[in-house]
């Protein structure tokens, strides 16, 4: 592990995390060990244990591991559904689960899709806590 | 060590009910010791399932409850792992008495998931899941396990067919179970044909919101001899987390699940193959499949013919009869008092108290109750009928 | 059975905090780490004191924290009884280790509570209080105690200013401990003249709301000394719940802590006389004086004057000093994590690493962790010092 | 304890309770054993354990037992702020808390009070629960 300060910039939190893919950089933990990719990285791997983690950018496209619609979504997005999402496999090996930019019916396993960030709606703020405010929000797009 | 059995149960109604949870913990309290002295005689420690603070704006339910059944003094607490609550608390009981901690403690559960509405409960639940990536992308219940679903149907020889009849087999066996939110019988068609709420999962391949109260008093088996009381004994209990994020695990074999289960099978000294009956925790149709495979009941992609005969599934499958209550689905799912429910059930196949629906010849069940989405907490036991010692 | 010890604590940084609680376990949990091999090399069980899921509407702390440290396939959950959640954490992580089911378990407490400014955190803490009677009368915290100090002014020779020489001297205290809240002195009119929160209590008679967390390894002994690290006994432990609402208990004799504190000194084969620190839940000024009082330290009345030094007090009164961390008042009361500061505490002083705040000669240490209001809930744990075996 | 179904309309649950009180009745359980009364009724006697728990209608006064006024209230009621509240002692035995009708400067510890009962004001409803949308609120008098 790094000996830099786990304070809000360091990107082992989530507001470095965020911080980072507001710029449009994916950061993963890397497990020293085993490989294992971790999102968002985090002080340790849970595939090995090892507190091994290196911080590195995760190329932003993968594949739709498994995927479904929305139909009866929470209060705050009631607007949007029914929407799609998936989890993704990345091309790193890390998978993410993420809204789809895409009708439930175009979508498929396997299809590539690649990561896209942008700002939260004013609803996305709304039921936002505090330190989230301005965290942004991924969506995959079919490539 | 004390051999840890369970002497007693009780259980509010289940489903959408004009009472808050103090009073639904009244109903099942009163039936768990309607043939028990006062509790306050017994009962040394508390344990109180609850998901969710959020439906009643009431935390603080160890305390509630104890002193609601007149018990002030002891010690009583809250334990929370979303819907794995109820068997966390009973694990705990179990733990308690095994140790010699207490001869007798409560273990309850209770969720009042009416209070507030449809959307109150589809966000209490969310709270299950990861903040920072799953709620925030507007992930709900249904979704995440659609997302297991999807996958398991892609590498399965399953099809949608095959999840609403796990759906059917479990409305015909609550149709026989005086104690389930929905006690009726319903065909294919009916789940195929309901509403979407994510695919591949539609209204009937869900379990309900509801409310329910559950009450289940452990004790040692001298305890409960003493009391005359016909006993099961819990001879092995396991547990096991998994990531919180659906994303991270691996969604076809359900480790957390698979974890838990042998840990209770190691104690109890048995393995899939002993275990007559299972109460699993079906809060969709996909889950029953998923876990019949991880607790070793069903070969790698079969687990989804848990709905057929013993004699017509795949090879390599045991003889198991799952969920006879009916299950989350039908018999029904109010959160924290799922996993007690789950040990009712047990407790009343073994004992020769299941009325129209008793499995024969029952004498091993396998309980597995998860929080979260899928395994992100699996809790499991063993029970086995007991002779009084 | 295995005799139950600390082997290493740690803790984030206490207050207004610009990271989410899982960020803040990963700083306590560096620390608790920092020289020991991974967690997932050691650990075989997580336990999570959370007050509250609506602070950043997580549930399932259990699972999630686990999988920070690199745990995946252990049992971890949360347990919670309001501000008494840590310390219910370090119980069970003792009664695992004493009743042989581990070797080595975690023990950690987090609370976001400034994630939804004060009136999220008002909203929060009420959910403590029954909610039929005393929610609906829109009682809060601070009203809750100040119900229980006007009864304690009126009834003993206690006065305003003695409370307010309580936070002067917890102030004191945590002017030395470098993880305090607030590290600085105040003086006793700076307590008698800030704003009027509930009558007789004034701002500074109330510990803050902020954000903290804290992780605390308990082993068997044997491991403590394999690992090379100092190690605190853990000689007793104590729970005890009363009724939940305030106006039912006995308002002046805090009679759940006189049992949870009896039951810890009775399993140490100790009496009050033999403790030389105790942290005690200072939520409120008060709640030192009467917890002074139900810990045996103090003859009833005259718990007020645990700010005098031992030779000014009123006879009967034992040598205790209390809250050497400037307590819940000063240190900080991150509620979830507060029973587990509670227990660090005892540990930097009983391994002489309190540094400037260091209590000549402490052995014993009394821990007194409470939740809803007052003796809704209390945890008791006596530590002792240790030689490794 | 009585054969009668647990249902809502029994007093010995929380709607029948206020169903009672609604109607100016404030019942209390009071154990069949040592004499404790309990505010609300519930199953059993938490001073001795006994399930012998009858119910019975409580005289409508008694004692300010102690009192504090709210002036850091919860959000639904700032409006309010300040208000006093106290624990009162009834007649009958039972302690109960509530709000009272007067400013904190004019009560006292032992100041004899009357329980009166009022229908929840549109604030208090926006902040109930399905269930307690017509519970009434009871507020102590200065007597
Ligand atoms: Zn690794
Ligand atoms: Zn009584």
């Amino acid at each position: 592990m790094s000996d830099d300060a786990l304070d809000a910039t360091n990107p082992r939190t989530l507001p470095g995390f965020f911080d980072a893919l507001a710029d449009g950089e994916l950061l993963g933990g890397v497990c020293t060990d085993c490989g294992q990719v971790l999102l968002p990285p985090r002080p340790a791997c849970y595939a090995c244990g090892s507190r091994g983690v290196d911080v590195e950018p995760q190329f932003p496209e993968g594949e739709v591991f498994s995927y479904t619609a929305v139909h009866t979504p929470p209060p705050a997005f009631a607007a949007d559904a029914p929407y799609t999402v998936a989890v993704v496999e990345l091309t790193d090996g890390g998978r993410l689960l993420g809204r789809v930019a895409a009708d439930y019916d175009d979508v498929a396993i396997g299809d590539p899709v690649e990561l896209t960030v942008r700002e939260p709606t004013a609803t996305e703020r709304e039921v936002a806590l505090d330190y989230e405010t301005d965290w942004p929000v991924h969506v995959f797009e079919l490539r | 060590m004390p051999d840890p059995v369970i002497a007693s149960v009780g259980a509010s109604p289940l489903g959408r009910t004009d009472l808050p949870g103090r009073d639904l913990f009244s109903v099942a309290l009163a039936e768990a010791f309607d043939d028990l002295p006062d509790p306050a005689d017994i009962v040394e420690a508390v344990y109180v399932g609850n998901q969710s603070e959020t439906y009643e704006h009431q935390i603080m339910q160890g305390t509630l409850l104890a002193e609601w059944a007149g018990l002030r003094h002891v010690p009583a607490e809250r334990v929370e792992g979303c819907a794995a609550a109820g068997a966390l608390a009973l694990r705990h009981a179990v733990k308690d008495v095994r140790n010699g901690e207490h001869e007798a403690v409560l273990a309850c559960g209770v969720e009042k998931m009416t209070a507030g509405g449809t959307s109150g409960a589809t966000d209490a639940l969310s709270a299950a899941f990861d903040r920072a990536i799953e709620q925030r992308s507007g992930v709900t219940a249904p979704s995440q396990y659609a997302l297991l679903g999807q996958r398991y149907l892609h590498e399965t020889d399953a099809t949608e067919r095959d999840l609403a009849e796990i759906a059917v087999k479990n409305h015909a066996n609550a149709a026989r179970n005086p104690r389930a939110q929905f006690p009726k019988e319903i065909d294919v068609a009916t789940v195929l044909e309901s509403d979407p709420v994510a695919p591949p999962l539609k209204l009937y391949d869900c379990a309900p919101v509801g409310d329910g109260a559950a009450a289940v008093l452990v004790t040692t088996a001298e305890l409960a001899a003493d009391l005359n009381r016909p006993q099961v004994r819990v001879a092995g209990s396991g547990a096991s987390a998994n990531n919180i994020a659906v994303a991270e695990r691996d969604m076809t074999d359900i480790a957390g699940a698979r974890v838990a289960a042998e840990t209770a099978y190691e104690e109890a000294g048995i393995d899939a193959t002993a275990v007559d009956i299972a109460e699993v925790h079906d809060a969709f149709t996909v889950c029953e499949a998923l876990l019949a495979e991880a607790a070793g009941f069903a070969p790698a992609g079969s687990g989804y013919q848990s709905y057929l005969p013993p004699a017509e599934r795949a090879d390599g499958w045991t003889d198991v009869q799952l969920s006879p209550s009916g299950g989350l689905k039908a018999r029904g799912h109010p959160i924290g008092a799922t996993g007690l429910l789950q040990a009712l059930e047990a407790y009343e196949q073994l004992t020769g108290a299941a009325g129209d629906r008793a499995v024969e010849g029952a004498e091993t069940a396998l309980l597995l109750n998860e929080g979260g989405v899928g395994d992100a907490v699996t809790v499991s036991h063993v029970l086995t009928t007991a002779e009084a010692p």
